[in-house]
């Protein structure tokens, strides 16, 4: 409650290191910083679950307010996690979050001031509807403007007695309608006067039998009122609010049920609630679920709404419907808004700036149009766009993609130059990345664990112990090349010259390699699209990213306490080999002919008849389902050993299994690299 | 020696969780649970040691050194066990005319029938009363079902008397069917498998009729093979009510039929003799042999009984 | 001449035949052994018992009797008819009650605390939540040795007397004693071991309930009451409390009815003693008298009632049952589904027009 | 399944045929049952010698360790009958001897007995429910030489009722009171100039209680250990005077000149010493009238809280550590307890285990224990012809209705005979050999003869015990169970209170007699409206 009261201090402030903590007190522990611009920031966000799982990989984005951000991805791609670390419900392993421009790491969830709406609705199944909307609202204190409820009150009945009083009978007659069952009669009375609640009780009660007697108690207890509050230091300006030294003066108090109701009955307006208002949550009907939970979101009037999978639990009708809903309440009611999927269509449809992610990666960020049109690599193009995008294997050979069937397209200068350029700087690259330290220990790592291997099938000692030498040759250079250096000699003096390699010595050797912290997240991902998206893919331990372990990994997988420093951790792979055949992999593709593989929307796979504009040569397909859209036709048929599909405008009706002539759009042709999924 | 097999991601991974700190809290409320849970169970679970101590001390070291109560002041003795198992009375404890009747043998095989032949039997009949309930339509079927859950209602008190007159107009009152056979109109067990076999999808039922299986053959060959769980679980409360029961069986065979008493009723007898020091330890060792099969099973069955516990209290 | 039929009218008939056979035959092959058993040791049973009540019905003897004009119920009902039995019934219905109201909310409470704790997943949480329940399958009798040592006086050397010095020999006496509708009550000491044996071992089942139930609490409720800002407090009253309440619900009324039947306990630890002097030679005439060891007293265990006065067993038992089925049918009303209501939608619908 | 069916069917059958199962029975007068198939010589006359292989079976109430006597008697009966008659016994522990025949009677009529062995207390109860047939009938008929005139009138009179014999007496047994006269010399105590230590009268008892509690808290009282292998020598009882193992040491705090009389029998002695009754004719509750029994049980309470009486845990335990010196018990437990434990020669061996010459030489010494009648039971102004009288049961031989064969009667009678009158060849009777057991025969003849005095003053016990026409037996009542429960739970809810941290006062002890009276009333009553 506290921390919401309080002021943010700036954190750019510098101040006495010992007052450091009595400011930060004094704040709640809210901290802004005001160099922060957008609403929400997320800087470097890493979480790194126990077990040594990183399920986010320095997440960056700044959200302007406003802004709809979906995050889209596959399922254990880190997207729910790095929302539920905004909503505060996961830590944050490192990595910066401010929310309006206060750093949120650390602060509890309710203190953020955000909402959700939960993948299941997370609706309390034991309340009304209208409890469950209600139930944020009287969960909390807010900060309200001081008001003299009592003058105001009086000087409304005042004012009803004076000049409304038919009104006051009249509604209060209706009140007594049953038809008319409002909840009480000094509800009714409240809303339809538009008084407030105490003034309504106040009426009901002497139901204006004597308006002057009323009339002149009220003033009485006014004018005490007033010289009460007076005598504390308050004024009171024209909307009863409560001033002192002209400022308006805050308070903490649980929202009246008056406004409780008013917000609810609001909300329930937006959402098209009202008859569904007495019915628990087992009464309603997804969609209708969906929309309390909404309801709950929205109610509170929160700062940023976060959306967890919301729709996902919906049937495909509904689902359409409860998007076009949500864009409008989102227009309707302005918040920031974080929506995570897996479904890109929700995704295309309703955000106005797209994260896609996997596998804890961030792949582009951007709007529905950048994305479509310009996908990073592969994996965006594939993943982004219905029916996916059609990928062919091909080889580039100067300028020319060659199609597994021979087929051809000649490409223009333009892609050359591309081309040449990406593999230059890539390059460039990974020659920088492998000349780190952290790469050459793991070279060296690779070797010494082949000594191990090898050792242990028995080989020739000579030659391993030369190997050694190898190792110290690698980290050359490197910080710890001197401890493995006095490693080695100190070995060698104990046995005089005449060196056995045995394993416990290897193993000692190995353990100041096991340091690479200082790798760049950067490069992580990059390697690691290199692994996850060549066609070449090494086989990953598929439970290191889904959370889902096997059954017989659970256990290693949940082992959370394993020795950093032991050296029984064994690696079932190595990055110094993954960059170094990546290397190797980009220098022939910059000495000529490579394979490549190159993507083509549906769309751009047009009609050789009826496409006018540069197009590639046509080619003949035999069409074999030819799926109907209504105005659109989609043909799937086979093509250079990849399965096409083509979208094609319905002016011509094509059946299945009858040949069909078909050609590319040149100007949308993408390209991506072989190994490592990147556009080109 | 197994190493442990993670990927170079994963090792930076957990390099860079120990660098940033993101430890592994101390749950304050797991440490404050765990002691507490400790210390009940320590203070829980005493008289298990105390039952099992004190049937191993000899009848003089309980009067004598009454407080020497894990390590007998004359060493553990069985000679308790043998007073009750054997007859067999311990020297210079005089005269004991109550062992004579003690037929814990007798006790025992008659409540392994109670709670075993019961327990089969009612889960037969019961699971076939289910079936039909379930599978095979039938005029009147929900009419009928309802009127057997409604008389729920009417606790086991109302027809006991009645049951007693009726067995022994049976016949049955000199015969341990008595044990089992009112047991076998048993409603809640019923309607226990009948929820679950409802859960069975009637697909599966109607594609094996499509291959010709007759209802006896779906039964035994479709349906009590997917219900085992249920019916394991209703097997092991069955088991143990019947094997605890004390009442039903008292009522039966009343005050001296000895030959006829369950273990329980046995047992009673067996206390309300042994309200003294010096025939205590064999009350204790008639609790031990009382106790020993349902420990056992327990032991060996523990996740399914609490799982069933638990899913009966779901869903019921 | 012989009789003709048209081949094809036969089979009709013949399987019309056969079907009726399937449909029934096989209906009543699998219903019957369970039908059969349910009417005659049930619905028989329970009117059987009514006729017994109604009569001077003796055991074993079945045919002679004859309509006695309600004096087994006059006898429980009407003071002046037989004060002997009319006290110690009533006395047997007050203690039930009583420690029912006593024992109940511990054996709610303590296991709800205990499942808490469990669900707090503490390391060997599942070893703890066994250990816990173990008690539970401890057959009464087996209990009831133990209990015995350990209540057992001084001068027999009891585990408690021994050990903690507690002078186990005043649980003859009276604890406490106090006047309901112009009846002395008094409250034996002896309550004491019954009452540790129940809270020893009477609330396993619950104990697994109610941590089943926590743990079936959805954790995304948790959360949103995270955001929607609840304090711990609130979340406990508002998620964890409604959604173990079917639990609760079924965990109260199974203890109260199981509390209503006690017997094993007193019978095997206090043999309802200590008695009292003015009911001593009535069923069930002690201060730890409980309804079903009145019922108990009367058809099993006391051969010169169960000869004389079974018809009296049998109008209690019925007494009792009714108690019991009202209890049982709270139970029903109290979970059934609610009706939805319209208020709030009509006060929207309201509101909406006002605007 | 075909189980369940056939059990409803089953149940149809029963209910239908189990009618008039036990139509006739209910008259206890009635002999109709029987046939007379009696086998008889060409003179039309019965003789044991032409009856071939009668079975009977008895059923005995008597449990270790008078057990082995009367099953080596039935042997030797078997024995001499070889061909004619074998009786086979089944002992029910005494404890639930007539609930097994009560349930075997409603349930188990197959397995009933033809010949119960049981306590003479409640022969006319279960007679008048129809259990056992009258005698005189089938005496007459069979011929068998049983005369009753031999009988003690006062054992013989509770197998009577409506001047019909339901049953043969056998015995009589009182509870005796078991002295530590060797503590009672030891100190003095003694009574005519310290040779007598049986107290003879109300107030000698007292005077002995109150003589043992004032030296005892004065620190002056000698006792000694007499279990086997302990040491035996005197010693004064003090507090703390810790020099024995501590479990089985004698010290003030928990020494008591008596212990609590039995439940079971020293309250009827009370009562019929005297001149009370349990309940008169009309089955009116008598008993709480009585002021002896008032005076019995206010005594109690007095005593008890004059620390003469006390609870000192296991009396057997505490009798030879000399915590007690003196407690009441059955006549059987003398016999069990003086031959294996007390008869102790460590006792007679000087300067072994604290044991002096002294010692040694004094026969009081070397038998430190004793027995004798509860003399002290007639309190003042107890009627002159029973106040040397005290309360004894015993047991009969009864022939059930499960016998419907004159043979199997008669067969029952001649073993009845054989065992009260029979004579062995050396003109021993039979009886005697029973009675060395520890009981007092019912039959004048039997304890006139020579061979019976022989034995008696051979055995402490019958020594004790006397004369068998001094016991008083109890009245023949239907409803003598519930009369006996009665008062044993009201002298136990005495007993009882005084144990209680609340304790018990005179008024209080009244009242519960009162009260459990009035209530012994009402249940008389209850069952007098149930049993139709």
């Amino acid at each position: 409650m506290a921390n919401l009261d309080n002021k943010p201090v700036d954190g750019g402030m510098q101040v006495p290191a010992k007052d450091a903590g009595k400011i930060l007190k004094k704040s709640g522990y809210k901290i802004a910083n005001n160099e922060v611009d957008a609403f929400v920031s997320l800087k470097d966000i890493n979480k790194i679950y126990p077990n040594g799982v990183q399920a986010v990989y320095d997440f960056n984005i700044d959200i302007s307010e406003n802004d709809f951000i979906v995050l889209v991805g596959p399922s254990g791609c880190g997207k729910s996690t790095t929302l539920r670390m905004i909503a505060g419900l996961e830590n944050i392993t490192s990595g910066y979050l401010y929310i309006d421009k206060v750093l949120s790491n650390y602060t509890s969830s309710k203190d953020r001031d955000i909402s959700m709406v939960f993948q299941n609705y997370a609706l309390y199944p034991q309340m009304t509807v209208f409890d469950n909307i209600a139930f944020p609202l009287r969960a909390r204190k807010f900060r309200m403007p001081m008001e003299a409820t009592v003058v105001k009150a009086y000087n409304q009945v005042i004012d009803v007695l004076d000049n409304r009083i038919d009104e006051f009978k009249e509604a209060f007659a209706n009140a007594k309608d049953k038809a008319l069952n409002y909840g009480t009669t000094v509800e009714y009375v409240a809303t339809k006067m538009k008084i407030c609640d105490e003034a309504a009780k106040i009426l009901c009660k002497s139901k204006a039998a004597s308006p002057e007697n009323i009339k002149n108690t009220a003033k009485a207890k006014i004018e005490s009122e007033i010289n009460k509050l007076s005598s504390q230091g308050y004024t009171m300006d024209e909307n009863y609010r409560l001033l002192k030294d002209g400022k308006l003066q805050y308070h903490y108090v649980k929202m009246s049920n008056e406004e409780i109701r008013r917000r609810v009955f609001e909300a329930a307006e937006i959402l098209d609630l009202g008859p569904y208002l007495d019915r628990r949550p087992k009464e309603l009907s997804g969609g209708q679920m969906q929309r309390v939970a909404l309801g709950r979101a929205i109610v509170r009037n929160a700062k940023l709404f976060l959306m967890d999978e919301p729709l996902s639990n919906l049937d495909a009708k509904l689902r359409v419907q409860m998007r076009s809903e949500i864009v409008r309440i989102h227009e309707q009611i302005g918040a920031t808004t974080i929506y995570v999927t897996h479904d890109q269509t929700e995704a295309m449809t309703m955000a106005t700036k797209i994260v896609v992610m996997s596998k804890g990666w961030v792949q582009q960020i951007g709007t529905p149009q950048e994305i479509y049109y310009n996908p990073n690599n592969i994996f965006v193009a594939t993943f982004i766009g219905s029916p996916a995008m059609n990928i062919f294997d091909a080889e580039y050979d100067n300028g020319k993609l060659i199609f597994k069937n021979g087929y051809e397209i000649s490409l223009s200068e333009d892609y050359i130059e591309r081309h040449n350029k990406y593999y230059e700087a890539k390059i460039q690259d990974l020659r920088r990345m492998l000349d780190t330290d952290d790469f050459k220990k793991m070279h060296a790592l690779k070797v010494l664990d082949k000594i191990l291997f090898n050792l242990e099938a028995q080989k020739d000692a000579y030659a391993l112990e030369k190997a050694v030498d190898d190792v110290l040759g690698i980290i050359e250079g490197t910080e710890c090349s001197e401890v493995v250096k006095n490693l080695i000699a100190q070995y060698k003096a104990e046995n005089n010259g005449n060196p056995k390699v045995d394993k416990k010595w290897l193993l000692k050797i190995r353990e100041p390699l096991l340091t690479f912290e200082k790798i760049p997240s950067r490069d992580i991902g990059l390697l690691h699209n290199a692994q996850v998206f060549s066609k070449e893919e090494i086989v990953v331990d598929d439970t290191l990213y889904y959370q889902k372990p096997k059954k017989k990994n659970n256990k290693k997988n949940v082992k959370s306490n394993i020795n950093l420093n032991s050296t029984d951790i064994e690696f079932i792979n190595n990055l110094y080999e993954v960059a170094s055949n990546l290397l190797a992999k980009c220098e022939k593709a910059l000495a000529g002919k490579h394979p490549i593989r190159v993507g083509v929307r549906p769309e751009d796979i047009v009609l050789n008849s009826e496409f006018t504009g540069n197009k590639t040569e046509k080619f003949m397909v035999k069409s074999n389902i030819v799926e109907l859209l209504g105005s659109e036709l989609l043909i799937h048929s086979e093509f250079a050993d990849a399965n096409i599909i083509a979208k094609i405008s319905t002016n011509v009706l094509i059946k299945p299994h009858t040949d069909v002539e078909l050609a590319m759009n040149q100007d949308k042709i993408l390209i991506f690299d072989d190994s490592c999924g990147d556009r080109i | 020696m197994a190493r442990n097999q993670i990927t170079l991601e994963q090792y930076i991974g957990f390099r860079k969780q120990k660098e940033f700190g993101e430890k592994k809290k101390v749950n304050i409320g797991k440490v404050i649970s765990f002691a507490f849970l400790l210390i009940f169970c320590i203070v829980w679970l005493s008289p298990f040691v105390i039952m099992f101590f004190g049937s191993l001390r000899g009848f003089s070291d309980t009067m004598l050194y009454p407080k020497e109560l894990f390590y007998p002041h004359s060493g553990y003795t069985l000679e308790n066990y043998e007073m009750l198992l054997l007859g067999k009375l311990p020297e210079g404890i005089g005269q004991v005319n109550s062992v004579q009747d003690y037929k814990i043998g007798t006790w025992f095989l008659n409540s392994c029938f109670s709670a075993i032949g019961g327990t089969v039997l009612y889960l037969f009949v019961a699971s076939l009363a289910a079936y039909a309930f379930t599978f095979i339509d039938f005029k009147y079927r929900n009419v009928l079902f309802a009127g057997i859950i409604a008389s729920m209602i009417i606790p086991g008190a109302a027809t006991a008397v009645g049951n007693q007159s009726m067995v022994y107009s049976m016949g049955l009152n000199r015969s341990l069917l008595a044990l089992i056979i009112p047991g076998l109109g048993g409603v809640y067990g019923m309607y226990l498998i009948k929820t679950f076999f409802e859960s069975i999808p009637k697909d599966l039922i109607e594609s094996a009729k499509m291959d010709g299986y007759s209802n006896f053959k779906i039964f035994y060959k479709i349906v009590l093979p997917l219900g085992k769980t249920v019916l394991f679980v209703q097997g092991l409360f069955g088991f143990m009510g019947g094997w605890n029961d004390l009442i039903w069986p008292q009522m039966l065979y009343g005050a001296k039929d000895n030959d006829l008493w369950t273990l329980q009723v046995g047992m009673a007898y067996i206390i309300n003799n042994s309200k003294t020091s010096n025939l205590i330890g064999s009350a204790l060792a008639g609790g031990v042999i009382c106790l020993l099969p349902v420990l056992v099973m327990y032991i060996i069955a523990q996740d399914k009984i609490i799982e069933g516990m638990s899913s009966s209290g779901i869903k019921g | 001449m012989a009789k003709t039929i048209v081949l094809e009218e036969y089979a009709k008939q013949r399987s019309k035949r056969i079907g009726l056979f399937k449909k029934y035959g096989v209906t009543a092959i699998f219903l019957l052994p369970y039908l059969a058993a349910f009417i005659t040791f049930f619905v028989i049973p329970l009117f059987y018992g009514i006729y017994i009540s109604l009569t001077n019905f003796q055991y074993g003897k079945p045919g002679i009797e004859t309509f006695n004009s309600f004096m087994w119920f006059k006898m429980i009902f009407d003071k002046s008819y037989m004060p002997g039995i009319y006290n110690s019934f009533w006395l047997a219905f007050v203690h039930t009650i009583m420690f029912s109201v006593i024992m109940v909310p511990i054996a709610i409470l303590l296991p709800l605390g205990l499942a808490i704790l469990v669900n707090q997943k503490p390391p060997g949480f599942k070893l703890f939540r066994a250990l816990i329940y173990m008690p539970s399958i401890v057959p009464l009798t087996a209990s009831g040795t133990i209990f015995t040592l350990l209540f057992m006086s001084k001068s027999q050397h009891g585990v408690l007397a021994e050990f903690f010095g507690i002078d186990t020999m005043w649980f003859i006496d009276t604890w406490f004693s106090f006047n309901l509708f112009g009846q002395p009550v008094e409250i034996a000491y002896a309550w004491i071991p019954i009452f540790f044996m129940c809270l020893w071992g009477g609330w396993g089942g619950n104990f697994i309930i109610l941590s089943a139930g926590l743990q079936n609490v959805p954790k995304h409720l948790y959360e949103a009451s995270d955001i929607d800002g609840c304090s711990t407090w609130r979340k406990i009253l508002h998620v964890t409390i409604p959604g173990i309440k079917p639990q609760l619900v079924l965990c109260l009324f199974t203890t109260i009815l199981g509390y209503l039947g006690l017997y094993g306990q007193n019978y095997v630890l206090s043999g309802g003693g200590p008695s009292i002097a003015a009911i001593a030679s009535m069923p069930a005439g002690g201060k730890t008298s409980t309804l079903m060891y009145f019922i108990q007293d009367l058809v099993a265990n006391n051969l010169q009632f169960k000869s004389s006065l079974y018809g009296l067993g049998a109008a209690a038992s019925l007494v009792f049952a009714l108690f019991a089925g009202i209890i049982s049918g709270i139970q029903m009303y109290l979970t059934r589904e609610k009706k939805t209501g319209t208020k709030i939608s009509e006060a929207y619908n309201k509101w909406h027009e006002i605007r | 399944m075909v189980l369940a069916l056939m059990s409803t069917t089953l149940a149809l059958v029963m209910v239908g045929c189990n009618k008039n199962k036990n139509d006739n029975k209910n008259d206890p007068t009635n002999t109709d049952s029987i046939v007379d198939d009696l086998p008889r010589d060409e003179n039309g006359n019965f003789d044991v010698s032409l009856l071939e292989n009668v079975q009977l079976n008895m059923w005995s109430v008597i449990g270790q360790p008078d057990q082995e006597t009367l099953l080596a008697l039935v042997k030797e009966f078997n024995k001499q009958f070889a061909g004619m008659i074998e009786i086979k016994v089944t002992s029910v522990g005494h404890y639930d001897y007539y609930n097994a025949l009560d349930s075997t009677y409603a349930n188990d009529y197959g397995n009933f007995p033809d010949v119960c062995f049981m306590h003479n207390e409640k022969n006319i109860e279960y007679a008048l429910k129809g259990y056992f047939y009258p005698l005189d009938e089938l005496i007459e008929k069979t011929g068998v030489g049983i005369d009753f005139a031999n009988a003690y009138d006062n054992i013989e009179k509770t197998t009577m009722y409506d001047g019909k014999h339901y049953g043969i007496p056998v015995d009589a047994h009182g509870y005796l009171t078991q002295i530590r006269q060797d503590i009672i010399k030891k100190n003095g105590l003694g009574f005519d100039g310290n040779t007598r230590f049986i107290p003879q009268s109300y107030e000698e008892y007292q005077t002995l209680l109150e003589g043992l509690r004032a030296k005892a808290n004065s620190g002056e009282l000698w006792v000694r250990n007499i279990n086997l292998d302990q040491d035996h020598s005197w010693y004064q009882l003090k507090d703390g005077n810790a020099k024995l193992d501590a479990a089985a040491q004698a010290t003030v705090s928990n020494f008591y000149p008596a212990f609590f009389h039995s439940q079971e029998s020293d309250n009827l002695t009370a009562l019929y010493v005297n001149g009370g009754t349990l309940a008169d004719a009309n089955d009116n509750v008598t008993f709480a009238q009585n002021e002896g029994l008032t005076k019995y049980v206010t005594d109690l309470v007095e005593r008890y809280n004059a620390r003469l009486y006390g609870d000192a845990g296991n009396k057997e335990a505490a009798f030879p550590t000399g915590q007690v010196v003196m407690f009441s018990e059955g006549p059987w437990m003398v016999a069990n307890t003086y031959d294996i434990w007390w008869n102790n020669k460590q006792l007679s061996t000087a300067g072994k285990l604290g044991v002096t010459e002294e010692d040694a030489a004094d026969p009081v010494y070397t038998n430190p224990y004793t027995v004798a009648r509860p003399y002290y039971m007639a309190a003042e102004g107890a009627p002159a012809e029973t106040a040397s009288k005290w309360y004894g049961n015993g047991h009969v031989i009864t022939v059930t209705k499960k016998v419907t064969s004159l043979q199997k009667a008669a067969a029952a009678l001649i073993f009845a005979e054989w065992l009260t009158q029979g004579q062995k060849d050396s003109g021993d009777y039979n009886l005697t050999d029973w009675c060395k057991a520890g009981h007092l025969p019912a039959w004048k003849n039997v304890y006139e003869s020579d061979s019976y005095k022989a034995a008696a003053e051979k055995s402490i016990t019958l020594t004790a015990m006397g004369d068998p026409a001094e016991i008083i037996a109890l009245e023949s009542s239907k409803y003598a169970t519930t009369l006996i429960a009665g008062l044993t739970t009201a002298v136990g809810d005495v007993q009882a209170q005084l144990l209680s941290a609340d304790g018990c006062t005179v008024d209080k002890a009244i009242q519960t007699l009162l009260a459990t009276a009035q209530s012994t009333q009402e249940a008389i009553n209850l069952l007098k409206l149930g049993i139709k």
